[in-house]
């Protein structure tokens, strides 16, 4: 991989209407790296995240991912998990998990099994998704945004009503995903969990990036 | 003669409604401005 | 360009003032529909109007699906908003001239069926603005704006197979008009056109000013918010 | 890599598969076209020779209004835990999902058809006097008119704030042309007066027009934010 950012965003404001969730963000993402994003309620954090998906086009400002200033072009190594699980609650997990690997080419079976057990689930669950745990419905979600293999990883509070022994298990399995080399930028309120694993901590206040730190430091930064 | 005089009085009612809108909009919008200039 | 708006509103207010003049005292009166047909240098006019600035809206919607200029969308608003009360305005009228000439206050004639559909659509596509979160509606409104714009040749064609398939009351029309009615319903229109003109650019303004103060408030609501914290 | 036809068929695949576990939009639209077909009866003496002419318009406004019911569903489906998101990050095609959303709706409002259409030829004693095929056509075209600009105005109304509401506020207007095309071509057909051929050539031009139109625009809307 080469030195420049993965990611660079120059500028960035979104409004929605009276209301504006980014306020001219500026910032570089390098490769091979886990940034953990952290701030309040309504810090701009999730639309940030949905920007950089593609899923919110940015009112002002530039964004290059991988090189291309159009998202679509590079959607293909994006994996993204957002709040909610993008997952049909009426399908059991490998019925899902099917379905999207279509959208992305994949025709094998065994690509989406090998994404269920390496979330620590059993493929052969028949279960709807709809009647999983939180924790269950979590890491289905991750296994999803994990099945085209990218080499960015976008996670919208991915241990939010988790319980804290599969948090744990969740956070040792992004930075084994980091170490493999993907980039990853969490978005969470359980920042302790990823003390041991994240290397850049980024505080958002009010659409803004406001410090980068590369230790832990839960108040100070604030 | 009343239906044309109808119709030529319905024709101006509706543009000065129409107007009476505008104007309303400008007013709310004026008055905002202020707000946000007594803020500053 | 601020200067020009009264100077211009000065001759609008004249050239309507002469088109009313010239439809009431100049212009001859009809020998079948007597006066009654003194509506139609009103109601001809905006009907011709209503149409350019809804032309005016599809070029508009086009060039925004192309360039995405929010300036361009702010025309787009303000014109099928005008066009949409010049077209009400013909609706109206309509039947008020159709009542004495023809006995009857609507008939599914080719052109005020037309309308309409029209008028139905552009309400349409103003609801669509209206509800549509902001972000997105300019897209929305630009993509129904031109779909609505396929939909006119078809509804054209049907209505004008519906008429043929049923008895319509006969309506005057064709023949040669007097010159001295052509003259005076010119004058009408040009003077609804400088109307429109008109209108569509306060409203226009109206619109790209709001943007502005929405913009503002969003970045001071947040700096307010912020700084609290 | 990801072929469009592929896409498109494991869509269709797994939307009839929701749709047989839920049953969701098919059983309220069933009712609901029911509802429409008691309603009209009372309202319209059934037996009267004046309503077989217009029995035409009854059938199709009661698909149209049934039809709604359904096409509010399929985007409602894809809403729950924001799936449709999903597809937007994933890099298949805009139109493959369209064409997917389109042919189930195809296949949903169909067979609500051929479910009513009996008890309207019950209700309203119908029997074609001009040629009966051509009822086929007019209803194949005349029901992809009806879905493809449902399908399309219903994604575009989810964005909205009213969602259920304004979904007919946009499909009605625009479909004003092929709603009088299938009632005409209908009545024309069960009371033999007039030629159908007209209205079917019209049905024909407008799906074309607009199964062209909506695919040129579905990638904006679906990415429009």
């Amino acid at each position: 991989m080469t030195d420049s950012p993965i990611i660079a965003v120059n500028g960035l404001v979104k409004q929605f209407g009276r209301f504006a969730a980014l306020r001219g963000v500026t910032a570089s993402f390098e490769a091979g790296r886990l940034y953990a994003i952290l701030g309040d309620n309504g810090a701009g954090k999730t639309t940030l995240l949905r920007v950089l998906a593609g899923l919110t086009p940015a009112t002002r400002g530039s964004i290059a991912v991988l090189g291309a200033t159009n998202l679509r072009e590079v959607c293909a190594h994006l994996g993204y998990m957002a709040h909610p699980s993008l997952l049909y609650d009426e399908m059991s997990g490998m019925e899902n998990l099917r379905y999207f690997a279509r959208l992305y080419g994949i025709q094998d079976d065994a690509r989406c099994q090998a994404v269920i057990r390496s979330v620590n689930l059993d493929p052969s669950l028949a279960l709807p998704v709809g009647q999983y745990s939180q924790g269950m419905r979590q890491r289905m979600s991750l296994a999803r945004a994990l099945l085209n293999d990218p080499r960015i990883l976008l996670l919208d509070e991915p241990f939010s009503n988790v319980d804290v022994r599969s948090a744990r298990e969740m956070a040792g399995l992004l930075g084994q995903l980091r170490d493999s080399g993907k980039t990853i930028l969490v978005v969470t309120h359980q920042a302790a969990l990823l003390r041991e694993v994240a290397d850049e901590f980024v505080w958002m206040e009010a659409g803004q990036i406001v410090s980068r730190t590369r230790e832990f430091q839960p108040e100070e930064a604030k | 003669m009343t239906y044309l005089f109808a119709a030529y009085v319905a024709t101006w009612v509706i543009h000065i409604a129409y107007l009476g809108h505008l104007a309303r909009g400008y007013a709310r919008l004026n008055r905002e401005i202020e707000e946000l200039n007594r803020k500053r | 360009m601020k200067r020009a708006f009264p100077i211009f509103a000065i001759l609008t207010a004249g050239l309507l003032s002469y088109g009313l003049y010239g439809a009431l005292i100049q212009a001859p009166t009809e020998q079948t529909m007597g006066d009654v047909q003194r509506i139609f240098y009103y109601h001809v006019p905006s009907a011709w109007t209503a149409f350019c600035l809804f032309f005016v809206n599809l070029v508009a919607s086009i060039v925004y699906l192309v360039r995405r200029s929010p300036k361009v969308d702010a025309l787009a608003l303000a014109s099928a908003e005008v066009g949409v009360v010049f077209c009400t305005v013909v609706l109206v009228t309509g039947p008020i001239w159709a009542r004495p000439v023809w006995g009857i206050w609507w008939t599914w004639d080719l052109r005020l069926t037309l309308t309409l559909v029209l008028w139905l659509i552009y309400v349409s596509y103003l609801m669509l603005r209206r509800f549509s979160s902001s972000g997105q509606t300019p897209v929305m409104a630009a993509v129904l704006a031109a779909l609505g714009a396929l939909d006119v040749p078809l509804v054209y064609f049907s209505i004008w197979f519906f008429r043929t398939q049923h008895p319509q009351p006969v309506i005057g029309g064709g023949g040669s008009i007097d010159p001295r009615m052509l003259h005076v319903l010119l004058m009408n229109w040009l003077a609804f056109m400088c109307f429109a003109a008109l209108v569509c650019w306060s409203r226009y303004r109206l619109e790209i000013l709001r943007r502005q103060v929405e913009e503002t408030q969003a970045l001071e609501s947040l700096l307010a918010g912020g700084s609290s914290r | 890599m990801n072929s469009p036809p592929g896409v498109t068929r494991a869509t269709l695949v797994k939307d009839l598969r929701l749709e047989w576990r839920s049953k969701d939009a098919i059983n309220s639209m069933l009712f609901f076209a029911l509802l429409v077909v008691v309603i009209f009866s009372f309202s319209f003496d059934p037996t009267a020779e004046e309503s077989r002419r217009i029995a035409g318009g009854l059938v199709w406004v009661a698909f149209l209004f049934a039809a709604v019911v359904a096409l509010n569903q399929t985007w409602a489906r894809e809403l729950r835990n924001q799936v449709l998101d999903a597809y937007r990050v994933s890099p298949a095609r805009a139109n493959s999902l369209f064409l997917a959303k389109v042919t189930g709706n195809f296949i949903f409002v169909s067979v609500l058809e051929a479910l009513m259409t009996p008890l309207f030829v019950v209700f309203y004693n119908l029997r074609a006097i001009g040629p009966a095929y051509q009822l086929l056509f007019v209803a194949v075209l005349g029901t992809w008119a009806l879905v493809v600009n449902g399908t399309f105005f219903a994604a575009m109304s989810i964005r909205t704030r009213s969602r259920e509401i304004m979904l007919p506020l946009l499909l009605f207007p625009i479909t004003i042309p092929a709603l009088l095309a299938m009632v005409e071509a209908t009545s024309s057909i069960l009371t033999g007066e007039f030629s159908a051929r007209f209205w079917i050539v019209l049905l024909a031009v407008y799906d074309v027009v607009f199964t062209t139109g909506c695919l040129l625009f579905f990638e904006i809307v679906l990415h429009g934010e």
